[in-house]
Order: C-alpha cells, then structure tokens, then sequence
C-alpha cells in the first residue's frame, strides 16, 4: 500500500520533473546575464575570484544567513549530544596504533591545517575559501584520533576555546558588516576597505576579512559537532552499558559468534 | 547527440533527485535514510551547476588566466552550491544527531519498530 | 583533441568505473578497497583534467584530494577494524597499479610544468598520493594495530 | 572531448548515486557515499567549478563518512543493548 503512494508519487514527480526539464534553457547555453554582470562587478573590485566576490561581497547578505543556518546546527547538535543525566564518562583505552600508520598521521597533520589554512587564505585569488578550508583544517585535527588515540586528541583540544572561536568568528562577520553601516553606506558593503592590488593577497576590500571570518567559524564547528559525535560513540556510555561491560570484564570473552566477540573485546576495552 | 546532451544533465540530476527520494520512502534504517537524503541533496548540486555551464567556458577564477581571454561560466550559481554543500553538511550532522537521540530512547533506529512503539 | 582530457576520460572510465563496480557490491574488503582505490585514482584525473584545461589553479583539488583520502581511508580502516579483521583485504595489485599510475600522472604533469613553485607543489602531492594510498591500503589490510599485520 | 568528459561524469554520478540509494547496510552506504562524493567532485570539475568541487571534497571524503560510521556505531551498540535486555527480560534470569 505504501509502496503504491510512492510509485504513484514519484511518477508524478518525475513526470513533471522531466517536463520542466525539458523546458529550461539548454545545457551549456551562451546567455548568462547574471553571471556576466556578476563577473564584471568582481573585477571592478579586483576581486579575481568571481565566486568569492559574489559569496563575500555582492551576496554577503545570503552567506549570512547560510552561515547562521550552520550555527543553529552546531548548536542543536550540541544540545542534542550533551551528556545526559544516566550517563557516564569512561576513559577509552589507548589504542595502539601500528607504527607507519602513526607516524603517517602525524607527518600529514601538519601539511593538512597547512592546506587548510593556505585554501582559507587564498579564498579570493584562486579556488576555495573559508567554507573550504575550515573544513579541510578541521579535519585535519582529526587525524590525532585516526593515528593515535581519542585521548591525544583530547589533550590537543580543550573544547571550550573551540566553543568561543565559533561564536566569536559569526559574531566578528556581523562586526563587519556593521562597521560598513556604521561608516555611512549598507549593511555588509564592501566600501570600508582599498581594493587592492589585481591577483594579490590583500585585494577585494572586505572579501578577506569575512572569508577569514567564515574559516574560522566552520573549522570551530566541525570541531564541535564531530567532539560531540566521537564523545558519543567513544566516551559516553550510560548505566545499563556500563553493567554489562564490568560484567564482560569479569567473565572475559565467552560465547558469541566471531564478528560479536571481536566487538565486544574492543568495547570492553573501553568500558574500563 | 547534441539534442541529447542539452537535457542529459538536467536529466541526471532528476534521475539523482528521484532515487534519492525512493531510499527515503523505502528505507529500512534512519541512518541509511540521512544517507539517501544527502543523495538527493547532490542532485540539488548538479542541477545548479548544469543550468550555470557555457560551452567552451571555463571556471570565473582570474589568478591564472587574464579577464576576457576566455568565455566563463557563471559565478552566482557556483557560490549558491559551494555554501550549501558545507552547511549540508551541519545540518546532516543535526540529523544524524537526531538518530542518536532516538536510538538511546528507543533502542531502534528502524522507522516501522518506532511507528509501532508510538502506536 | 586535448591529450591530457582524453588520458583523463580513459581513466575516468577504466579507473574510476572500476572502482565503483567494486563499491557497490561483494563483501565489505572489496567495498573498502574499492573505496581507497576510487581517492588514488580520482587524484590523477583532477591533474589530467587542471592540465588538460590550461588551468594550473585547478590543482588545489588534487592536492586538497591527495591529503585527505587517505584520511577518509584511514577512518574507514580505524572504524571497522573489528569487522575488517575477520577477513583483511589483500590487492596489492591494483594499489600498487594505481599508485603507479599516479607516480606517472604526476611525472607527466611536471615535465609539462617545467621548473618553479607550480613543480614543488605538484611534488608534494604525487608524495602524499602515493605515499598516502599505500599506507591507508596498509591499514586496510590489518595493518592498523599493532600486532595484528605483518 | 570536453562534452564527452562531461557525459562520463555523469554518468558515473547516476550510477553511484543509485547504489548509494540500492545498498541498505548503512556501513557499506557510507563507502558507496564516500566514493560519490569524489565522483561528484570530478563532475564539478568538468562543469568548471572547482570552488565546488573543493567543497565537495573536503565535506565528502572524510567529514561525513565520519560522522555516519560514529552514528552507526553508537546506535549498534544502543540496539545491541536494547535487544539483550529485551530477550533477558523475555527469558527471565
């Protein structure tokens, strides 16, 4: 019955899906008149990223709201991750990581928060940005836990700095915009800055700024939201978990096919 | 060809949409649903990015070619995905985290077992 | 036409094709394997394709690729440990195939580029991509905790 | 040559789009996405937007496999529970 409502939806769909494809303008057509405009106001403000122009200037308002959409998902998943009241930490025990595979990950965690950090800085010269490499730098934190353990990882990140940088970073990109009212034209306008020089690092007036902004704003997040995912599936067990590894630990490994034994031997290693 | 190849794209980007959607109707695990459900967001992608190409042009990123040398495609759609692929990307997390709620109040994450808890 | 974008099609085709093949069916190794093989192959096609179009800019998604599949293998590898265990994943054929592959990608590219900064860093990503798929292939195969490989 | 790597790439996208949707194991849909991802990234590329495809990149080959493969484990482990309580209450100790 179910599968019905769908087949019978979704051929709908497709059907008017298919018809308005159909009519849009052919794939590679030659008449972009928002594109063309688009580009010609990035490069009166020297901006040789167009894509970065139209994020961070001319539709700075837009990235706004994205970047607040991101923030209350930070924030709901921070909530709804949070260590409840029938729940425990435990300390996960160290796990011993092969020897290439560690010194891979800490020769690679730098050249990564490099590359992150070079593609945040280069936002408004050639391809990538904030939204990029934050992603990238955040990341790369994360190979502490892949090559060494959860708890390298958790010395190398106290959380709460992480917690303020998020705030402080979409609060400095509202700064911004405001000081652009506050100097006499509109809200997040790129009047406040010289453009610069074509094709260097400090050109297209503002666009730097509030990509560094957003950098910094996505990279803390990341490094929240995936703290509360690892703290869940790592850390956190409740009662009733705990129970049943202090029983395992106890009775060591009896019964259970191959793949659950394994499994078990792993958590009852970090239930200690 | 050439009549194929000017739908073919939007095409793709339909067909992406629509198996994304029938994973979410038919999924036996909300996981696998955040899953499909970010399927269907790629094809979101694909579709902006089609309506935006040029023939010929190449990417609005003048650090290694000179302005007006060569065609280009359009900027305005490419900044519409490249913001929306990251901040998909929280909010997938928020769903996952979701999930996670449910499992440790129900101790299930199959959507027909929480239909009959709730009934 | 373009030589650099037809070598990129034949591996998009052959390389890539294959390694979505092997993803979406068969036992968890091959999908594992499948998936390391996809990042070693599909960083290769991006510096075909950047020199292909004339846009050296475009190697900042090789790059940003060569650092982090591995990583994404390594999560993988780190993850499913306790499952991989039970049957590790062997194809040091087509690792060694692909990280091939990639070495000879990035020597093209580079005797193309000639000296400067552009060659230093092209260097540093045929370093990461090959080293990289060779270690997380490694970690796949057992390899990511001590006492169990080798 | 430029519109053939195009229909290449799409391609590619379809079918690891539809295998990211026909396989049901949320462990093994996270690699089928994890290859998606970087397949999408390649068509981004041809469709000369290597902004995007940056973005791709960095979001779909570590970022959310990590976080699927951390959900699927917290949540195995919650079900694993859940079903051992169940049956142990079923059973009676």
């Amino acid at each position: 019955m179910r599968l019905w409502l769908v087949a019978v939806g979704g051929a709908g769909l497709a059907a008017l899906l298919v018809a308005a494809c159909l009519r849009l303008p052919g794939f590679g057509g030659d008449r972009h008149p928002y594109g063309d405009r688009a580009v010609e106001a990035a490069l009166s403000r020297h901006t040789a990223n167009t894509v970065s122009s139209v994020t961070f200037d001319q539709r700075a308002f837009d990235t706004l709201g994205e970047m607040s959409i991101l923030f209350a998902a930070v924030l709901g998943s921070v909530v709804l991750l949070r260590q409840t009241r029938d729940e425990h930490r435990a300390r996960p025990e160290p796990a011993a990581v092969s020897r290439p595979v560690r010194r891979y990950a800490l020769l690679v965690l730098p050249v990564a928060l490099l590359t992150g950090l070079y593609v945040i800085a280069h936002g408004q010269v050639s391809p990538g940005g904030g939204f990029q490499g934050g992603v990238v730098a955040a990341t790369a934190l994360h190979l502490l836990y892949l090559g060494a353990d959860y708890r390298a990882l958790e010395r190398l990140r106290p959380l709460a700095p992480y917690e303020a940088a998020d705030a402080l970073a979409a609060s400095s990109y509202l700064v911004t915009g405001l000081a652009a009212l506050l100097a006499g034209s509109a809200f997040l306008a790129n009047t406040l800055l010289p453009y610069g020089t074509f094709n260097t690092l400090a050109s297209a007036g503002t666009v730097p700024l509030l990509n560094a902004a957003i950098g910094m704003e996505v990279a803390c997040a990341v490094v929240v939201l995936l703290a509360g995912f690892l703290d869940q599936a790592v850390e956190i067990v409740d009662e009733g978990e705990h129970d049943e590894h202090a029983e395992h630990d106890g009775g060591g490994k009896t019964g259970g096919n191959a793949a659950d034994g394994g499994d078990h031997d792993d958590s009852g290693k970090r239930g200690k | 060809m050439t009549a194929l190849t000017h739908v073919l794209p939007y095409l793709v980007a339909v067909w992406v949409f629509l198996a994304g959607c029938y994973g979410l109707a038919t999924s036996r695990d909300l996981i696998h649903a955040v899953g499909c459900l970010s399927v269907c967001q790629a094809a979101t992608y694909v579709l902006l990015l089609a309506v935006g190409y040029r023939d010929g042009g190449t990417a609005p990123v003048f650090s290694d070619v000179t302005p007006g040398s060569r065609p280009v495609v359009d900027p305005v759609v490419q900044a519409l995905a490249l913001t929306d692929v990251v901040v998909g990307a929280t909010v997938t997390a928020l769903l996952l985290a979701l999930v996670v709620q449910v499992a440790k109040r129900h101790g299930t994450v199959d959507p027909d077992e929480l239909s009959e808890l709730r009934g | 036409m373009n030589g650099w974008i037809l070598a990129a099609v034949l591996v998009l085709v052959t390389g890539v094709g294959a390694t979505l093949w092997g993803v979406a069916g068969g036992p968890l190794r091959r999908r594992a394997t499948a998936q390391n093989l996809c990042t070693a192959l599909a960083c290769p096609v991006l510096l075909l394709l950047a020199q292909g179009y004339g846009r050296p800019a475009y190697v900042d998604l090789a790059l940003v690729l060569a650092v982090l599949g591995p990583v994404g293998t390594l999560v993988f590898a780190r993850l499913l440990a306790d499952e991989l265990a039970d049957d590790p994943p062997h194809a040091r054929g087509p690792t060694w195939t692909a990280a091939a592959l990639g070495a000879a990608v990035v020597g093209a590219v580079a005797v193309a580029t000639g000296p400067g900064r552009a060659l230093v860093k092209l260097l540093v990503i045929g370093v990461l991509l090959v080293g990289g798929n060779l270690i997380a292939s490694r970690a796949l195969a057992g390899g990511m905790q001590e006492g169990r490989g080798d | 040559m430029t519109e053939t790597v195009i229909v290449v790439a799409l391609l590619l996208v379809a079918v690891a789009a539809t295998a990211a949707v026909a396989v049901r194991d949320p462990v093994r849909q996270s690699l089928v996405l994890a290859v998606l991802g970087v397949v999408l990234a390649v068509l981004f590329t041809v469709l000369q937007a290597p902004d995007v495809g940056l973005s791709q990149l960095a979001v779909g080959s570590a970022l959310t496999p990590l976080l699927l493969l951390l959900t699927v484990r917290k949540a195995k482990r919650r079900g694993r529970r859940a079903e051992r309580g169940r049956s142990a209450g079923g059973d009676g100790p």
